[in-house]
């Protein structure tokens, strides 16, 4: 494949299944048929559930039907505000990808092709459980109710940014809505839920924690210390990885997804390890709410893998036909998680393709709206912008005598350069 | 009023911390049953039960990114680091999240987690149990660091870090916890029962960050120390019967500037004293910002003491280690310059 | 258990069978029988080992006998190199705890009950295996020749020091002996063994590397490092994991040995995964000789989880009797890998108590002659020292300025003390 | 000779060392067939094939500690973290593993890794995508460390890094990977052929490790600066018409203190820049010293100019980015002192 010198290395090294100009091939997915997976109750040993490690949970049917034990049997409301959200989380990312280009935003991460992942699991989950996002989760801050400006004056760093200024584009927080600040350093946030999590069993508060990484991430210490301390301490905790087959250019068998499942790393520490079919709202609905009922009954954490498939590129920096197939998103077997929802309502004579047009035009117009009025706040070239004295605030909780000295000769140096 | 060592007063301060608030807990390895191998939690688990004492994996980064995850859910968590030398496993924990949640987060969330880790050398530890990388701290902006040298200092900074809402990073010089050191192994140990700083309240009290201690008032020379290098310079001080000024910085982060450079500005010569190596150490940044304050009033350069820019080998503890001699040899180039 | 206050924690907290003045109980730890579990193929996919995680391998029946498909069939000639190499281990780490208590040696760790683990493993390997011990494998430096005077000079800190006086007792190492330099600083080698073992798969060489760690210290993230990346480039490296039950005070269940076994995180990554009787010389040899066989032909890497006891304390600091009764090693039911090693040659009529006591001695004379002789290369307080220079060396591999001129100031500073 | 940026040169170093010595190997995350995020390493794969530039999994601590267990079997492993930012899961494997194998094993083993990542702020990048933390690398014994300017210096560092037998640290200025930069973020960009650096030779050359550059000879100041600080002194001087002696270190262990402290006490003003934290940076340590060496030829306040004591902001990057204004502010307080 590669034009490489003659070499005697034994070393093996885990390639894609296609790289550009090749056929996409995604015959290395072990696939179980809808509803086949067994569901054991919330309170069976985690030694019951090991089939659930490598099967996967699927409840719709090729006829867009919800099948077998894993249906959670969600009302056609719910499932219409399922569908809304993960609509509206597309519709926003396709419109900040646009204002990127357009030199709006200095950066974007899209979840396109991801949205089930957090809007089912933010569905499943109660006001008072604390989420612990990546920067790939913007349906959990759809769901949780943040205003769409609320989120885009955070991407424009203006006077409104939650973050005063402070973090890229999509690393998002609300302590209101517990969403937990996102950080830029890949995994750091799973031990911190854990973390969270065992502070509420001490306490005696039945909220559980949920954290997402992709499965690039879970190579991280940090993913190994969170299993390993959920499991000791059997923390309320769901530790979710999505296995979107891609880390930037890198496949998801350099992250050790060769050999076995990434939630085959769950029962290893004792804790259960559910393999979902991610685009499926329904099975990552059931599967969340299976470890959330777990969780709050004294059952301890779960390991979530949520096998999907990043349709667009890594971030606006990133073109993703540079090491995978142009057409390989069309060959991805699990579909899409918006079109298999909204096939599933239709199939239950609960949704059209008619109503399907106005609500996106609704949520589109939505998200056009919310931007006008994000703009009025500043953008990054644009505007009133935020007072640079902020940037000395809460590296301590009261100004140090340095920082205000140091705010002192910035202002100076500003006066200075006129 | 009572008698204690640096162990005691550790143990008090957090015992004190643990009475007053329910959110105080304490973990770490071997903290729990055992109390800590060097017995600073030493019967708090039998006290507060082994849900606020709680023993962990040995996995530094898993402490401290579940200390920070306790501590946003309201917990106060005091995290032992068996030694500072095994302190790395948690630096990205402790400075890309613990330092700059509050930062990131615009102040909306904020972990106040303390991390106490003994330091230093002095207990033929060899280059794996006797380091001090406070420095490694104290570049990091959004921690507090502090390094006591006594025990009266090590509970008020103690109760002041778990009481403080930002993240405290609180180096134990492992050396002093038994008795005063003043940097001559062959003289027989002295118990901190003999040393005012020994006599420590049994109640509740903080010694502030950001205050250094003038530990003897002097006029020809500034030392400048911290940890076990207080006695030591005391002793080298009066070995050469200096009037010397003799400055406990205590808490590097946030740094006492004004007594530090008000001293120099008055005697003219100072000398800066710890225990790491010497490249890079807190004592340029001691260094360098003195003389940017007291150019016009120094007498001579500003000398620094330092271990060695090697490892702190097992075998040759006291070659490596900062004792008198080599302060002696600062104080008399200060004294005498060129 | 403990006369603590109320709480109303959920926190599940890992606690050890018995404590000072409990009775010992074991009951907590499974066994197979002698010879029960099955022996695949070293060719096998790691799919067909997964019983061999979670059963126990064992050859040695209670009546002696080597039982079972993971016999290796040794000759009694071999078996005798080991049980002197195990009685050598034993009595050189009984002379030189006695030396440290006579103040002659700053600290020492002893391996007493865990013999087998390191001189079976290690007569399993090849002297072109690279090896990467902990600080609790004397055993392999026993199996690979390495003088007693030589160990014991390290554990002065003397001129004939390997280490030149820079390590704690107990971190040798051998570069002619492949015996990697033992770190302070835990699990740290098990990536760097990965590291070495892909090395030699790059260069086509055919030697693996080995490598141990304990039970506690497999919490920390290097552990997850090698095993991912073992498993991700099939790496010809074998981990192993003493599995001793304590780490200092900390009961193995607080590692996460409650819920499963350790050997069970190998197939969490697509690693066979053996537990294995780690006082059973036989079959520490047998499952090493498998892994490396198995590393060897291209099949990557295993982890082995040795099942053992520290009979002894965690070092010369520590005192066991304050975290876990005093009579708990009477009572580990594994026994002792010396006892059942001179056990099983007698059965087959290669040994007798005679022997045994007239080898004991010999090796005893062996060990005091030897530190006979070290001590004349210098103690911590007598005799010949070191040179102060060295101290400056090897920082980096040429003597830098700023090094050349410390040396310099520390010849006039101790010039200056006198 | 050739024109060349940065990343050009960079590529060109790993493409030689790797022609002449098979023992050499790239990994790293991204850096194998994709050719790295900032296209380092771009057509290295192709031409070495997957065993020698190989991917690795998402773990920095994980490539840093098999690398040494490479390096102890003979080869010499160049590896890319992607961010310096990212390099604090690594620190352990560096500070306790890599700097330390050779002197506890008094030089039977060694492991010669060389630790590229791509440092500092200017692209807009956030408080993760800006750090410069080679202040943390400094002051650890037994790594060399450098920093370059220009691509010149980057290759000739980086081919005499891979060759070293001693660990390297090289961080790379990454707001200098396509073109000098002058502070001055409205300018136009400047690409690297219009400079003298941008010239490189197509083969084999080192650049000395230990071994500072004189950019512009000078007597008025020295102005000593490293990386993209380099650039930025160069225009302020110039801009305030000041015959200033520029220093690039380029090499911050071993440091070349002669010709740091030989200009100093030449020209008895001495400013200091760069783009980390000021609060214990590595100007810090290069006040320190050249205080020391050149105290009787100053005549002001060694000046140090530096990001602020904060994170890196991502709305506020110009005004976190010691630039033009805060350098000649400083030169203008050691020229006109008090
Ligand atoms: C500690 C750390 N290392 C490297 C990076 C750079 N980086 C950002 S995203 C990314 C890929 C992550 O892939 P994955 O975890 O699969 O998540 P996905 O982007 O697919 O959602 C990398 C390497 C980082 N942000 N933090
Ligand atoms: C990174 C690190 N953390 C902590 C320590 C202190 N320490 C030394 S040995 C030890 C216990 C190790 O237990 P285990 O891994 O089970 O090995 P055993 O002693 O039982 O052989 C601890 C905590 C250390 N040396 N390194
Ligand atoms: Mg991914
Ligand atoms: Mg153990």
């Amino acid at each position: 494949m590669l034009e490489h010198m003659p070499t005697r290395s034994r070393l093996h090294v885990p390639a894609p299944p296609a790289r550009p100009g090749q056929p996409p091939d995604f015959s290395y997915l072990q696939l179980s048929p809808p509803g086949a997976v067994a569901r054991p109750e919330t309170t069976a040993s985690w030694r019951d559930t090991l089939p659930l490690a490598t099967g996967l949970i699927r409840v719709l049917d090729d006829a867009h039907r919800a099948v077998g034990p894993w249906n959670p049997r969600l009302e056609a409301a719910d499932l219409q505000v399922g569908l809304r959200h993960m609509l509206l989380t597309r519709l926003f990312d396709d419109r900040m990808v646009r204002s990127q280009r357009q030199g709006k935003l200095s950066f974007y991460m899209k979840s396109t092709g991801e949205e089930a992942v957090s809007v089912a699991a933010g569905m499943a989950l109660q006001p008072g459980d604390m989420l612990f996002p990546s920067y790939r989760n913007q349906g959990l801050q759809v769901v949780r109710g943040r205003p769409l400006v609320e989120l885009m004056c955070q991407l424009l760093s203006n006077t409104h940014d939650m973050c005063k200024g402070r973090q890229l584009p999509v690393m998002y927080h609300s302590a209101a809505a517990n969403l937990f600040s996102i950080s830029g350093n890949l995994a750091t946030q799973f031990p911190q839920a854990v973390g969270w999590a065992m502070a509420a069993a001490i306490k005696g508060e039945e909220h559980v924690a949920a954290t997402w990484t992709g499965e690039g991430s879970s190579a991280e210490a940090d993913f190994h210390h969170a299993l390993l301390f959920a499991s000791v301490y059997r923390a309320p905790v769901i530790l979710n990885v999505v296995n979107n087959q891609w880390a930037i250019s890198t496949f998801q068998g350099t992250a050790g997804g060769e050999q076995n499942s990434f939630a085959a790393r769950g029962p290893a520490y004792g804790l259960p390890g559910l393999r979902v079919d991610g685009n499926d709202f329904l099975a990552v609905y059931a599967a969340t709410r299976w470890a959330a009922d777990r969780a709050r009954t004294g059952g301890g954490g779960t390991l979530i893998e949520l096998v999907t498939y990043r349709a667009g590129a890594h971030s606006t920096s990133d073109d993703p036909s540079r090491y995978r197939p142009k057409n390989e998103p069309e060959h991805w077997p699990l579909g899409d998680p918006v079109e298999r929802l909204k096939q599933h309502l239709i199939a239950l004579g609960e949704w059209s393709d008619a109503r399907h047009s106005a609500l996106s035009e609704e949520l589109d117009a939505q998200v056009v709206a919310a931007w006008q009025e994000a703009v009025t706040h500043g953008t990054m070239n644009e505007g009133p912008r935020l007072d640079r004295d902020l940037m000395f605030d809460d590296v301590f909780k009261e100004l140090p005598e340095h920082l205000r000295r140091e705010r002192e000769l910035l202002r100076a140096e500003l006066a200075a350069a006129g | 009023m009572a008698k204690m060592n640096m162990i005691q007063a550790l143990n008090s301060a957090m015992d004190i911390a643990m009475a007053r608030d329910p959110n105080v807990v304490v973990l770490g390895q071997d903290v729990g049953f055992f109390g800590g191998v060097f017995r600073c939690t030493d019967g708090l688990q039998r006290k507060y039960g082994e849900h606020r004492v709680i023993d962990t994996p040995i996995a530094e980064g898993g402490i401290i990114g579940a200390a920070i995850g306790m501590g946003v859910n309201g917990l106060r968590p005091v995290a032992e680091v068996q030694f500072a030398d095994y302190v790395y496993p948690a630096y990205d924990q402790i400075v890309s999240e613990l330092a700059r949640l509050r930062y990131r987060s615009a102040g909306d969330f904020h972990a106040p987690v303390t991390v106490r880790m003994p330091c230093g050398g002095g207990i033929r530890g060899g280059q794996t149990h006797s380091q001090s990388p406070e420095v490694l701290f104290a570049h990091v902006c959004g921690l507090k660091v502090a390094m006591p040298s006594n025990p009266y200092d090590a509970k008020g900074l103690l109760i002041g870090a778990i009481e403080d809402d930002d993240p405290v990073i609180l180096l134990e010089p492992k050396r002093l916890y038994n008795g005063p050191f003043d940097g001559d192994p062959n003289k027989p140990a002295v118990p901190w029962s003999t040393h005012a700083k020994g006599e420590v309240p049994t109640d509740h009290y903080t010694v502030p960050f950001g205050r250094a201690e003038i530990v003897r008032a002097g006029t020809q020379v500034t030392i400048i120390a911290y940890g076990t290098m207080v006695h030591v310079a005391e002793a080298a001080a009066q070995a050469l019967k200096l009037d010397a000024e003799i400055i406990d910085v205590r808490s590097l982060v946030p740094l006492d500037v004004d007594t530090l450079c008000n001293s120099v500005c008055k005697t003219g010569r100072c000398v800066i004293a710890h225990e790491a190596t010497r490249f890079a150490g807190f004592g340029a940044e001691l260094a360098a910002t003195v003389m940017e304050h007291c150019f016009w009033n120094l007498e001579a350069p500003i000398q620094r003491v330092a271990g060695w820019n090697t490892p702190y080998p097992h075998a040759f503890e006291w070659e490596y280690f900062p004792g008198q001699a080599r302060v002696a040899l600062a104080l008399k180039a200060v004294m005498e310059p060129k």
